[in-house]
């Protein structure tokens, strides 16, 4: 096998790198050792990143990745540029994917359950065991999450083999909507959505920005529709649901929706643009039931209010409708998205902006439908196998999967880490992650992507691939399945891929740039044009579904950003990333409407008991402005128990409130299905979050210009000058009157240092200024870059306590402020966000209060931190008007083995009693500066520095560079209009980083706040 | 000839029982040789306080700073608090025996040794602090400008050096002041001592002996160390006050700061003077020096400091409104009704209202209610500083970072022990050096003089 | 009586500038690497390869030029020679090497030189014919003249960098190694 | 061979020893042979032995002018060995620079006002006493006469003139000087 691992000879320079090495450890007294390579290596150069191209498996999205290794360890995560789906760019989830490699908590060695308690045995003992099971038994089950095109043949070869059956069970399964793809339009494949090109959105409470399908490609596309172009142009999105997520904070409008009255809106809007002359093809009958009139009943909006919905879908051509998401799985939800289907299709936009395919990916897939009758079935089942999902912890517990499972003759779990299913097996066989195996992936029909592994697999793991293991037992019980290795495996099953990629040319070549691009984009699977209604085969409902119980309340459950279903809830960096909507980290809230947490006399942290007639859970209130005041809301992944040491016993799972019922037609989960009602129990707990206070105090940090202001002025996007520069005006004005204004206020970044401090280096002709800009009219808040930027700068997570009590260390503080939010009515919606980073001023308050100069300006205008001339008098924090510069109030920087091996050795780890704060990726200039200096001295090319933000940033928000060349991309994006610096009227700081206001369709008060 | 100070004024600053230069001796030396219980008593409280102020200090460096309860907005608490405190009550001293001295204030002689030694064990307190809140207290040498193979030099333009400077420099200063102070009067006790002490008073009185020249020097120096200590003692709280002023924080950068630092710092310095004179005069029997009159005369100054410290803080109010600016007026605002409303309204009441009192005579010439008032005024110079600290901090520019602190077990161990260590040192110079100064003492005292037999018997 | 007093002026200001001088030397005052430190598993004599061969640094070193670190060699660069080289002086420690080989580990070589973990060294910065093309000795010392390597030539301390950025006017901006 | 001896006469009032002092030094004897004793400074017995201006005050401006310059060259020089740029500020920021100057200033003045005093009043005494009273710093008056032994009686004289509560013979007359 396997030139492939063996070129990633594993770990042969340790300690050259000092990776994990903790800092300010001088001149220790212990022998370090160096360790050569045996073998030269024509990949590695040790000090030198060495990248491979991989697809992420953090959710079925598939995102084409690129993985830096360092001495052949993986030390980051980034987009692959050349992936149709990432683009470059990468979710929260997807960076953190390096913590679920090097997670502590990954199971050692294959374990065997023996009175009740797991030990170590060998791998051929547990091989040999599970063959004897295996040929002792018969009707195997195979439990699986989503895996990939060649290990899902693998699977089915195997089990037609051993002779069983594969039941494929996701938690955030989109069964509905694929079903009712199946059902407009005859296929059975879920619809990709072209957000670029569509003018305005309706949003059905998809959360397309960070769960629902493809988030990363859908931000992007998102961004590029909704950020103002150059001619003044932009694209709007209306959200239609009971709770406002991240997708709805970004949206321009909201209607809140009565939850589970999506059809009946759709369809109303559906109506009403048939009668403007839409073709509702089979359904024409169906919508002369949907009036506006009696719409307005069953959902609480007005029909005016509907008919102009309807009629801007129309004429604000192309538009596009999307959802229900996962939170909107209610027991009509294939009817929901029918009903939204059909919508799109009377306005016109299938085939522009939703892409069905011409095919058919088999029978439909009916997740927990399948799932129940497979617990049915456990019973006279040999051997059930579990990978890659964990139904103990994410099926009600109504459904009783523990004692189906119980109710299995054998029961083997392959999982890289121990979690509540493999807890209940007897066979736990500890599996590869995904960065240190093989695989591949179809993220959509034509694209298809190789997973490789990117370093040999972490030492302290005894671990085997399940594919491996599947063939090897294949072996072992004289089958010959063609290949010995998954490798092999994968291989022949891309010989098919590479005779139509790449016909004429020898497999072994088209497999080398497969490898190296990541991604083969076949171009014989077109896209069709629009594609006719079919007339429905199922009877559905499609009126408001039925709720469980008399509670008061009707219960959100979503999947969460930062965990999905909890499957990333063992991982630090997402437990402690403040999740974009409440800003909570590590534990579980339950959003409550203002006005209904003022009728309960609740208040945020308040402790109350949530309860369903399914089951109860005792949880904080989070008070939101964002969510009906008949709803409460609940985030998915929390509530772990036995997941590992960062996940339990963090926050609720919501699922425990469930039914265990399937929606009908598509076999999905159903999770709207209860009232709950909330008994406050009288106490109350500290939260964790990083929100001081959610309003501006109208305070030039994050304006907005209204879209009219802008194309008021010169008519293109370049118009609103007067207002950035407003708070200088009123320092000119206050001169004119002969006040007194201390210093010239009138600065630009490329003007610093100034005249009275250019001395020694400082010389402005000779050094660059480095420079940011952010177009807040384009960044989410999705939080990936404070991800990425943990990743790549060695920041630490520091725990619930510390982030209680107000310590959070992170380089990047994603800051959401309300303007615009009204539960009660159809409306403008105004949420901003602003990633707060370091601003590099020019006259950096932080600098000059320094007694050490640990913080200083360098001539290449960077606001440099030197960690190991930092005495920790907290002094520049104090005076930091942006508040970003964190401190480390402990040692932060041991973690548990392996987690270590994650530090990004160009990154000096950081001790306790130093402060730390962005800077700007300095390691990542200095990098650049030495490759292009030995490169033949060339100067530094624009856009060659690219700080890990910007890197990670799905919305393209943010550009760097050089502001002192004008003809860089940051120096010109910085003219814009738009382009203001947080505080500087107030307190000229003259800050580096400038953003560029958020664009809203309504009036903003005074043009600035 | 002439005198000095004229005769009728002298009388009236000791009681009219202390008749010659020899019974001040006996009275005044008579102290060190007698600890009686209540010394033992409040030693040993100190001594307990040292314990903490140790241990819980050794535990922070050795966990980490993040033991206080120190967050990211508030950088600085309880520690700096304490260290603005502790430097503000070693202004006094100086200040009674410097400026007081250049004044040729009458009422100050009985005093001034025990207000210096408060000075001298103030700063050490207070310069402890500045060393407690660090992060990594084992570089806090680098702050010192000191030649080193690196080339680092300190910022100048901190004012954490210029901090670091005028607190070396001030306790310098009045350390040397204030021993030289005592130099005739270890002689003194030299003379009168036997065994051991004698040995060490032999030492500390350099040797000492009244001459014509001695005292001829010894008057021009002390003069010139006032001089100097003068303008040290005004530039050493307004050095403290640009720590804050000269930042950008809403609520420190404020113009008035040195100034109202300056005030406030004597306010409260003169009330720890009251605040241990009164118990010193009880235990040690010193009625006879320490009179109603200078409590009166200090209570009078702490009236004058009162109304200077709320005037700027009423100024700060004023102008926080006047100059329109939202976060000016905000932070301001937050003062009052914010979360930390207490701390503010106790430092209201206590430096603003309570000292209202002391217009009435009969209040200023009861001593038990000048020590209760002058509790009350520590309290509220204490909390003074930590509403101007934290409530600032909290509460900056930007909302989303807005939050609370809350000062920690430790952080309170340590705050607390420090009163220990300065108890401590304070109690063991009562034992060593005599608290009152004995040679100044006998100058509002009339000379011997042939011509004056009558009255006047030798001894 | 005037005597005493200049004499203790002279013995202060003669002891600080001692003090001073012992701080602007701070970095000699580092214990040497200790004896056993040095031991290496192999003991590879640099005056054999660098001086009496003139084998050139880069040609084990091979990453120098082009990355932050010069590299270890590998086990085979070693073997590339001693397939057929027994060696005249050491012929054991030849076949301690050619023991590595066949049981296919890379040999523990005790790391001599070594920067703090808050220090980035670029090598090929200082090494590059295009960047600051500097002899390996003005760091290393004359390395083929020593048979045993030792942290000889330089304690590797910050004045002494400095030193040389200065006097080579290299940028002395903290950012170029502290980051 | 002029040996020299001291008397020294202790008196209960201050204008004993003035008028001892007064009637000493018109009878001849040096100012730099009499040393007067007090507890207390007394103007009327420094005026007695005729003392000018203290030359301390020279120290205390040497002192001072020092300090300002070496607090200005100290920030100035240390900033510009190594220029680094801070809150956009001037490599030399005088007005921040006068802080230091100004402690540096009182620090230099203060310690050499100490020095001057030591110097002038030769402390501290490192020689043991020879005749000296207790008493002295508590509430006598003393004045000390040396000179060669042949001038002794006179002073003798004088000295008893004033009623001495106690008279002492230094056979060195050195006792402290």
């Amino acid at each position: 096998m396997s030139d492939g691992i063996k070129r990633r000879d594993f770990l042969k320079v340790l300690g050259t790198g000092g990776a994990g090495a903790t800092v300010f450890g001088c001149s220790t007294q212990q022998v370090e050792r160096l360790l050569p390579y045996v073998v030269p290596d024509e990949d590695i150069t040790p000090g030198v990143a060495t990248w491979y191209t991989s697809v992420c498996g953090e959710c079925p999205a598939g995102c084409g990745i690129w993985v830096r290794t360092r001495e052949g360890r993986v030390v980051k995560v980034e987009g692959n540029p050349d992936h149709p789906v990432s683009g470059g760019a990468l979710c929260s989830r997807g960076f953190s994917s390096v913590q679920g490699l090097y997670d502590p908590d990954r199971i050692r060695t294959p374990l065997l359950k023996e009175g009740g308690e797991f030990r170590a045995i060998t791998w051929d003992q547990a091989e040999g065991l599970l063959a004897q099971r295996l040929e002792g038994g018969s009707n195997h089950l195979f439990l699986t999450g989503r895996v990939g095109p060649s290990m899902t043949d693998l699977l089915d070869q195997f089990l037609s083999f051993v002779g069983g059956s594969r039941v494929e069970y996701e938690a955030l399964s989109e069964a509905p909507l694929r079903n009712a793809t199946r059902i407009a339009f005859g296929r059975n494949f879920l619809p990709t959505y072209d957000f670029e090109q569509a003018r305005l959105i309706y949003s059905f409470g998809a959360d397309f920005l960070e769960t629902w399908l493809s988030p990363v490609a859908y931000q992007r596309g998102f961004a590029r529709m909704s950020g103002v172009d150059a001619h003044g142009s932009k694209g709007r999105m209306v959200f239609l649901a009971p709770r406002l997520s991240l997708t709805g904070q970004n949206a321009d409008e909201w209607v809140p929706l009565r939850p589970g009255c999506e059809a009946v809106v759709a369809l109303s809007m559906a109506h009403v643009i048939a009668r403007e002359g839409g073709d509702a093809g089979p359904y024409r009958a169906v919508l002369q039931a949907y009036d506006p009139a009696n719409a307005e009943t069953a959902s609480g909006i007005p029909a005016r209010e509907i008919e102009e919905l309807a009629l801007r879908f129309l004429q604000e051509a192309p538009s596009l409708a999307v959802g229900p998401g996962v939170a909107g799985h209610h027991r009509n939800a294939t009817a929901a998205n029918l009903a939204v289907h059909i919508l799109n299709a009377v306005a016109g936009n299938v085939g522009r902006t939703v892409r069905l395919r011409q095919v058919d990916e088999g029978a439909a897939a009916r997740p927990f439908a399948e799932l129940r009758s497979a617990m049915d079935a456990m019973a006279q089942a040999g051997v059930v196998m579990i990978l890659g999902t964990n139904p103990a912890y994410s099926v009600p517990p109504p459904a009783g999967f523990p004692a189906a499972l119980a109710s299995a003759g054998f029961r083997v779990a392959f999982s890289t880490a121990m979690d509540e299913t493999a807890r209940l097996c007897d066979l736990v066989l500890p599996d590869r992650h995904f960065l240190e195996s093989w695989g591949d992936s179809m993220p959509r029909p034509g694209v298809f992507a190789l997973q490789q592994p990117a370093m040999q697999p972490v030492p302290l793991f005894d671990t085997r691939q399940a594919g491996d293991v599947l063939l090897s037992l294949a072996a072992r019980l004289g089958g010959d399945p063609g290949a010995a290795t998954f490798y092999d495996y994968l291989r022949s099953r891309w010989a098919g891929i590479g005779a139509l990629a790449a016909p004429g040319t020898g497999f072994d070549s088209f497999w080398r740039d497969a490898l190296r691009k990541g991604v083969v984009e076949l171009t014989d699977q077109e896209e069709e044009g629009p594609v006719p209604l079919r007339s429905p085969d199922t009877a559905l409902s499609f009126d408001p579904p039925p709720l469980d119980g008399d509670g008061e309340f009707t219960l959100v459950v979503y999947p969460s950003s930062r965990f999905g279903d909890g499957k990333h809830a063992n991982r630090p960096w997402l437990q402690e990333l403040p999740d974009p909507v409440s800003k909570i980290a590590w534990h579980s809230w339950v959003e409550v409407n203002p006005n209904a947490a003022r009728r309960m006399g609740l208040g945020t942290g308040d402790l109350v008991v949530v309860r369903s007639p399914h089951g109860q859970v005792e949880v904080p209130v989070w008070v939101y402005p964002g969510i009906r005041e008949d709803t409460v809301a609940l985030a998915m992944g929390g509530g772990h128990e036995g997941y590992g040491r960062f996940a339990d016993g963090n926050g609720v799972n919501p699922m425990v409130l469930l039914p265990a019922e399937v929606e009908q037609p598509s076999g999905a989960l159903v999770k709207l299905a209860t009232r709950v009602s909330l008994d406050p129990t009288g106490r109350r707990r500290p939260i964790a979050t990083i929100e001081g206070s959610s309003d501006q105090h109208d305070r030039p940090i994050a304006p907005a210009a209204s879209l009219a202001s802008l194309t008021r002025g010169s008519g293109e996007a370049g118009a609103g000058e007067e207002q950035g520069e407003s708070g200088h005006g009123q320092l000119k004005e206050i001169q004119a009157m002969g006040g007194f204004a201390p210093v010239a206020t009138e600065g630009k970044p490329q003007d610093f240092p100034l005249e009275g401090s250019r001395y020694g280096q400082y010389d402005p002709a000779a050094n660059p200024r480095w420079a940011m800009a952010i177009d807040l009219d384009k960044c989410t808040g999705c939080s990936a870059c404070v991800i990425a930027c943990q990743s790549e700068n060695n920041v630490p997570w520091v725990g619930e306590e510390q982030i209680i009590m107000g310590r959070e260390i992170s380089w990047i503080r994603m800051e959401r402020y309300y303007e615009t939010v009204d539960a009660g009515h159809p409306g403008p919606v105004d949420i901003r966000f602003l990633p707060m980073i370091c601003q590099h001023c020019g006259n950096a308050p932080c600098e000059p209060v320094c007694p050490v100069y640990a913080a200083y300006h360098t001539p290449e205008g960077l606001n440099a931190q030197v960690y190991n001339r930092c005495v920790g008098t907290r002094y520049c924090a104090n005076n930091c008007p942006y508040k970003v510069r964190v401190f480390n109030w402990f040692s932060f920087s041991e973690v548990p083995e392996p987690m270590n091996w994650g530090y990004n050795p160009d990154v000096t780890v950081r001790s306790g009693g130093v402060m730390e704060k962005c800077s700007f990726c300095v390691q990542r200039i200095r990098e650049t500066q030495n490759r292009a200096r030995i490169e033949g001295q060339r100067p530094v090319r624009d856009g060659e520095v690219v700080p890990a933000c910007q890197q990670s940033c799905p919305a393209e928000a943010i550009v760097f560079g050089n502001i002192r060349d004008p003809h860089s991309r940051v120096a010109q994006v910085s003219q814009n209009g738009r382009g203001y610096r947080v505080l500087d009227a107030l307190i000229n700081t003259q800050p580096a980083v400038t953003y560029l206001k958020k664009v809203t369709f309504h009036e903003v008060h005074g043009g600035e706040h | 000839m002439a005198t000095a100070i004229n005769e009728k004024e002298r009388g009236a600053l000791t009681h009219p029982d202390v008749g010659s230069f020899g019974q001040v001796n006996r009275d005044i030396l008579k102290m060190l040789s007698r600890p009686g219980k209540g010394w033992w008593a409040l030693f040993l409280v100190a001594v307990g306080g040292v314990g903490l102020f140790f241990s819980a200090w050794i535990y922070q460096i050795t966990t980490g700073v993040g033991v206080s309860g120190l967050m990211n907005p508030v950088g600085w608490g309880v520690y700096i608090t304490t260290f603005v405190f502790w430097v503000g009550i070693a202004h006094s001293g100086t200040l009674i025996s410097a400026i007081l001295f250049l004044f040729r204030a009458p009422w100050r002689q009985s005093i001034y040794r025990a207000a210096e030694a408060m000075t001298v064990f103030a700063v050490m307190t207070a310069g402890l602090f500045p060393l407690i809140h660090l992060g990594r207290v084992w570089h806090g040498y680098w702050l010192i400008p000191y030649p080193n193979s690196r080339f680092l030099w300190p910022n100048f333009r901190s004012p954490l050096v210029w901090d670091v400077f005028a607190v070396t420099t001030y306790f310098t200063v009045s350390a040397v002041f204030f021993y030289l102070g005592t130099i005739p009067d270890v002689a003194a006790a030299r003379d009168q001592a036997t065994g051991l002490r004698k040995k060490l008073y032999q030492v500390v009185a350099l040797g000492w002996r009244g001459t014509d020249r001695e005292w001829h020097h010894f008057g021009k120096a002390y003069i010139f160390l006032a001089a100097f200590a003068t303008p040290l003692v005004l530039s050493v709280h307004s050095v403290v006050s640009w720590d804050f002023a000269m930042s950008i924080v809403p609520g420190w950068h404020a113009t008035i700061f040195a100034p109202y630092f300056v005030a406030g710092a004597i306010f409260s310095g003169v009330a720890m003077v009251i605040t241990l004179t009164v118990p010193l005069r009880k235990i040690f029997k010193l009625e006879a020096y320490l009179t109603v009159r200078h409590f009166d005369a200090m209570a009078k100054l702490i009236l004058l400091t009162s109304l200077i410290v709320m005037y700027a803080y009423l100024t700060e109010f004023f102008m926080a409104w006047y100059s329109g600016e939202e976060v000016e007026r905000s932070v301001f605002w937050n003062r009052l009704f914010g979360p930390y409303w207490w701390a503010t309204w106790i430092m209201l009441v206590c430096n603003g209202l309570v000292p209202v009192m002391l217009w009435f005579k009969r209040i200023r010439h009861s001593i038990p209610a000048l020590f209760v008032i002058t509790l009350f005024i520590n309290i509220g110079m204490w909390f003074e500083r930590f509403v101007i600290i934290v409530t600032s901090l909290s509460h900056e520019f930007e909302p989303f970072a807005w939050g609370q602190y809350r000062p920690s077990m430790t952080e309170m161990a340590i705050v607390v022990g420090s009163f220990g260590w300065f108890l401590f040192w304070f109690l063991i110079f009562t034992r060593i050096l005599p608290p009152v100064a004995i040679a100044e003492l006998k100058e509002v005292l009339p000379a011997p003089r042939r011509g004056a037999r009558k009255e006047v018997t030798a001894p | 009586m005037k005597k005493p007093w200049s004499l203790a002026a002279l013995t202060g200001v003669a002891a600080l500038a001692t003090l001073a001088f012992a701080q602007s030397r701070e970095g000699g005052s580092e214990p040497p690497p200790s004896a056993s430190a040095t031991v290496q598993p192999i003991a590879f004599p640099h005056s054999t390869h660098a001086g009496q061969f003139q084998i050139d640094c880069q040609y084990c070193h091979f990453s120098a030029e082009r990355s932050v670190d010069a590299g270890i060699p590998p086990v085979a660069s070693c073997m590339g020679c001693h397939t057929v080289i027994q060696g005249r002086n050491q012929p054991e420690e030849v076949n301690k090497l050619r023991d590595y080989w066949a049981r296919g580990e890379s040999i523990p070589w005790v790391r001599v030189y070594k920067v703090s973990d808050h220090v980035r060294f670029p090598h090929m910065r200082h090494v590059a014919a295009d960047a600051g093309n500097l002899e390996c000795q003005e760091c290393h010392g004359l390395v083929e003249e020593i048979e045993v390597i030792q942290e000889v030539a330089q304690p590797l301390k910050m004045g002494w960098c400095v030193d040389c950025h200065r006097q080579k006017e290299a940028s002395i901006d903290c950012t170029v190694c502290h980051y | 061979m002029s040996t020299n001896q001291g008397i020294l006469a202790s008196y209960d009032y201050l204008d004993s020893a003035i008028e001892a002092i007064e009637s000493l030094r018109a009878a001849g004897f040096k100012r730099k042979s009499i040393r007067a004793y007090a507890p207390v400074p007394e103007h009327d017995l420094e005026h007695a032995m005729g003392y000018g201006q203290s030359p301390v005050r020279v120290f205390a401006l040497v002192g001072a002018l020092t300090g300002t310059a070496t607090g200005f060259a100290l920030a100035i020089f240390t900033s510009m060995d190594w220029p680094l740029v801070t809150g956009g500020k001037p490599i030399v920021s005088i007005p921040a620079f006068v802080v230091i100057a100004f402690e540096m200033t009182i620090l230099f003045g203060a310690l050499s006002t100490v020095i001057g005093l030591f110097i002038n009043t030769r402390l501290p005494h490192l020689k043991p006493l020879v005749v000296y009273d207790p008493l002295f710093s508590s509430g006598r008056f003393g004045v000390f006469v040396s000179g060669p032994a042949e001038r002794m009686g006179e002073a003798r004289r004088i000295l008893s003139e004033q009623e001495p509560a106690e008279l002492r013979e230094d056979p060195e007359g050195v006792a402290h000087v």
